[in-house]
């Protein structure tokens, strides 16, 4: 396989925009990309694009306000790791020569108010079992008894999260809240209160990748390249020592993750700047977990440290995460890859950790469907 | 408000409201022994059932019944209102880990969620959740306490 | 690359099962495809799912009623044409050696009543213009006046569908229509009427394929090789010679073929059995005509003069295609190359072309956003 | 039946249904020129407007009137409802070619659709396709055969 790099990166700002169609803000996120890259839209030969909520034939109306050049616009789904996903497919191509420059996009209106994660009807609705929030309250409850961990403790992740969001001009919420707010916030299911839960966003981001013996003639000022990658489902446990679900599935993030380090030729020592799904304030506690930044059970005190901070040791979610830049589902992916673009870049400005010696940047996302894991490096 | 297991208003036919994961009990607040499967290939059970195994993909199961007895292996109160859901908040979801390895989640009967801690032995009792347009009682199978001093579940 | 083969196909029957879920019709097809190929679910990598009206994580849902192997399931989604592209993308993993083994998988509970191509309160839907017929009734009139073809041509595409589809017995129609019939059934969109449009359709389709070096130990009774693909969307051609839409855009059909041909090293006069899209009549027409199979405005009379009978010169639809099979159509890719696999491997029963002796089987499949090819030879 | 273009009920103030596609008329039945984007990079011609051009993704375009008459390419009948539609069948969907090489989509005022051919001049005039909920007139373009003897449209 050949080596492959992120050339650009961009964002339609995530946030709440109505009046906005989908093509317009797709549109303004490619070609933030496309020019953050110096790469022209006629270079492009492939785009997958990652988007859930959208009508048929979506990527291809949003991709085509580039120009119509006849390209395939393959549409991936894998609910809110779709961009991840799709991420994954265009390196994979790219990797071995299938295509040598590749466009990534994700995009998503998101409808007004929690995320439904089953249809009406269905007995999981009924009988009130498919509150999204629950299966992370679960495991945080039993995490609490378990490790002696506090309510405050993932209220701490939101404060972290609202504190780096408002340093990202791309971020949802730009503003900063304290423990006592999170915590007096509405209780969702217990001990997940209103703000520890990521909004409804519209948002759309974009990644431009290529062959890195084919990226010279972009002269760019600078890349990163795909070191490592993992992706899978839920595994069965024999004697059913059930793990809990794929969103929030630590079992499942520690199998990949393993996988991704041995591609990537580290371990997790080696990280700088991690992007985990933060769908709820808990996602970040268990996946440092999962990914072996903390041993097992000191995820919590770890976030509650100051460890999980842009000037902590275990730098993660630096723009915001779900909670504070937002979480349209098909975007998320695509807008994580762009953070640690910037953070190994050195280009995150304020929010950049490690006075911009960050060398290696990995991702976690999940979605109904499995996790994916990917690894990079400058 | 949870759901209670043992109203007296109960006027149609009992149905389950997924059909199939247990036998209807003759009325509400009975103990419920859920139907899952078990792989004759590699002896792990499910619930619900499978037409195969997701441990070994065979596809020889058979019907067994699951305990009514386990113990709270966590919870949660929900404070939100689902959409389409007959639950109102507060509730407690619990999952519970049964003796033969299956963990299995569903809502606690109406009681005191305050006092709800992992740990807990339950035993899953059928419940009613809501009436159809035939005017049948739809029931599930719900948590309930188990009765330290006398278990009226099993007594009944 | 390696080479790739089909080692096994199945379906569940297409057509209208309410009281079924998707999982129950998505189980039966995946099985009948491993018992085909005689794979065991375990030794499956990846499995790729062409899947459009169902849920978040449909894919994962269906795949894992066959067990939880942890394995990626990626969903993938370009309309009528979803599960050509996920049977592309799996087999391009394959070939590359990112897996070994693979399932593709297409599966759709279609709504009742005629496919709908733009959402309601849409400028198309309110001015009258998304009606889904329209596109192809629109070229449709052109060719008549351009070729002399007659409106009994294009029903005789009906005529020639349903005959096979009695052969079938997983198509929807199992039974003959005369033409008089189809003529005198309800117009839709002039020259279109009733019988010529394909009906909605519940159903499944799976298929197994294998790196061709690590196929032996499956002691596979037969296989067929992935020859050649190409896929793209529409490609702008300068000054406005509009070609009309994706869907029936036989310039697309032409542009794309050429790539699957010359990767296939053959041409369309190599061709031995042919499945196109034909959710429409006119489909068949114009794509044998962007195929090469006939010449430019030669395709009416082909199918008039039974040239696209199964005992033709170019056999097309041979299980009644979609007008007479169904179009599921998320499943409606998968289930082209389960009969393309039946037919070069002689097992089409009295569908079967050519004695038995079909060597190239050649698959159309469009979307909207874009048309795939795909070549295969026994 | 298709929409008219002359009809004298237009209670309410006139309003594009796809606003921005052309610059609304004094009344019903004038000609319309429609609203596209030139392309200064490389002068290819679009309508509805882009802000990329779809042949050289330049995204310096001008906007630019289209021709008020054009030929129908091709057409076709409409016979089925399309539900939300405001368009009762029979309709007849048209394309047509605009000098300048854009071709439009539309549907043809109403009229003789027996007598509908390719080749037939036609102009884009301003019809009425319904109410809004505040009471306006939504209008759109429509194809109307030009008028041989004399010219209506242009002479309105
Ligand atoms: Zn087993
Ligand atoms: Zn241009």
């Amino acid at each position: 396989m050949r080596d492959v790099v992120v050339l650009g990166a961009g964002l339609h700002r995530f946030g709440r925009f109505p009046e906005k169609s989908l093509q317009a803000m797709g549109r303004e996120a490619i070609k933030n990309a496309l020019d953050d890259a110096g790469v022209p839209f006629k270079d492009i030969e492939v785009a997958y694009v990652g988007r859930v909520l959208a009508g048929m034939g979506a990527g291809l109306n949003v991709v085509s306000e580039l120009g119509q050049t006849g390209i395939p616009v393959v549409n991936i789904e894998m609910a809110c790791g779709s961009s991840t996903s799709a991420f994954r497919e265009a390196y994979l191509m790219v990797a071995n020569g299938v295509y040598d420059t590749a466009l990534v996009v994700g995009f998503e209106k998101m409808q007004r108010g929690m995320l439904q994660i089953a249809e009406q009807k269905s007995y999981g609705t009924v009988m009130g079992l498919s509150v999204m929030p629950a299966s992370y309250a679960l495991q945080a409850q039993r995490y609490m008894a378990d490790h002696g961990a506090t309510p405050e403790m993932f209220a701490q992740v939101s404060v972290k999260s609202h504190r780096n969001g408002a340093l990202n001009p791309y971020a949802q919420y730009q503003t900063e809240v304290t423990i006592e707010e999170v915590l007096a916030s509405r209780t969702i299911a217990a001990p997940i209160t209103l703000l520890q839960c990521s909004p409804t966003t519209d948002g759309a981001a974009a990644v431009v990748i290529c062959a890195k013996e084919k990226a010279g003639k972009y002269a760019a000022r600078r890349s990163m390249t795909v070191a490592g990658w993992a992706t899978g489902s839920g595994k069965y446990v024999p004697k059913s020592h059930d793990e809990g679900d794929a969103e929030v599935n630590t079992g499942e993030v520690t199998r990949l993750a393993r996988i991704a380090y041995e591609r990537a030729g580290i371990g997790p020592e080696d990280v700088d700047v991690t992007q985990v799904h933060d769908a709820f304030s808990p996602g970040e506690i268990f996946t440092i977990e999962g990914l072996g930044l903390v041993g097992e059970g000191e995820g919590a005190r770890a976030v509650w440290e100051g460890r999980t901070e842009i000037n902590g040791d275990i730098p993660v979610n630096t723009d915001g995460g779900l909670l504070s830049r937002g979480h349209p589902i098909g975007a998320t992916g695509a807008a994580m890859v762009t953070e640690i673009f910037r953070q190994l870049t050195g280009e995150a400005g304020p929010r950049q950790v490690k006075d911009g010696n960050a060398k290696v940047g990995l991702i976690q996302n999940a979605g109904i469907g499995g996790v994916n894991v990917l690894v990079f490096k400058r | 408000m949870s759901p209670t297991a043992t109203s007296t208003q109960a006027p149609g036919r009992l149905v389950a409201l997924a059909p199939g994961t247990f036998r209807i009990p003759e009325r509400l607040g009975l103990p419920v022994h859920l139907l899952g499967a078990r792989c004759r290939a590699c002896g792990e059970t499910f619930f619900p059932k499978r037409v195969f195994c997701a441990n070994c993909s065979s596809d020889s199961l058979e019907e067994v019944e699951m305990p009514e007895r386990g113990q709270v292996q966590t919870y949660t109160v929900v404070h939100q209102q689902l959409p389409g859901s007959a639950m109102v908040p507060p509730y407690a979801i619990v999952r519970i880990a049964l003796p033969n390895g299956v963990a299995v989640q569903t809502v606690m009967v109406e009681g005191d969620l305050a006092s709800l801690a992992i740990g807990d032995v339950v035993d899953l009792v059928a419940g009613r959740i809501m009436e159809d347009d035939a005017g049948n009682t739809l029931i599930s199978y719900l948590a309930r306490k188990a009765q330290t001093e006398k278990d009226e579940v099993r007594g009944a």
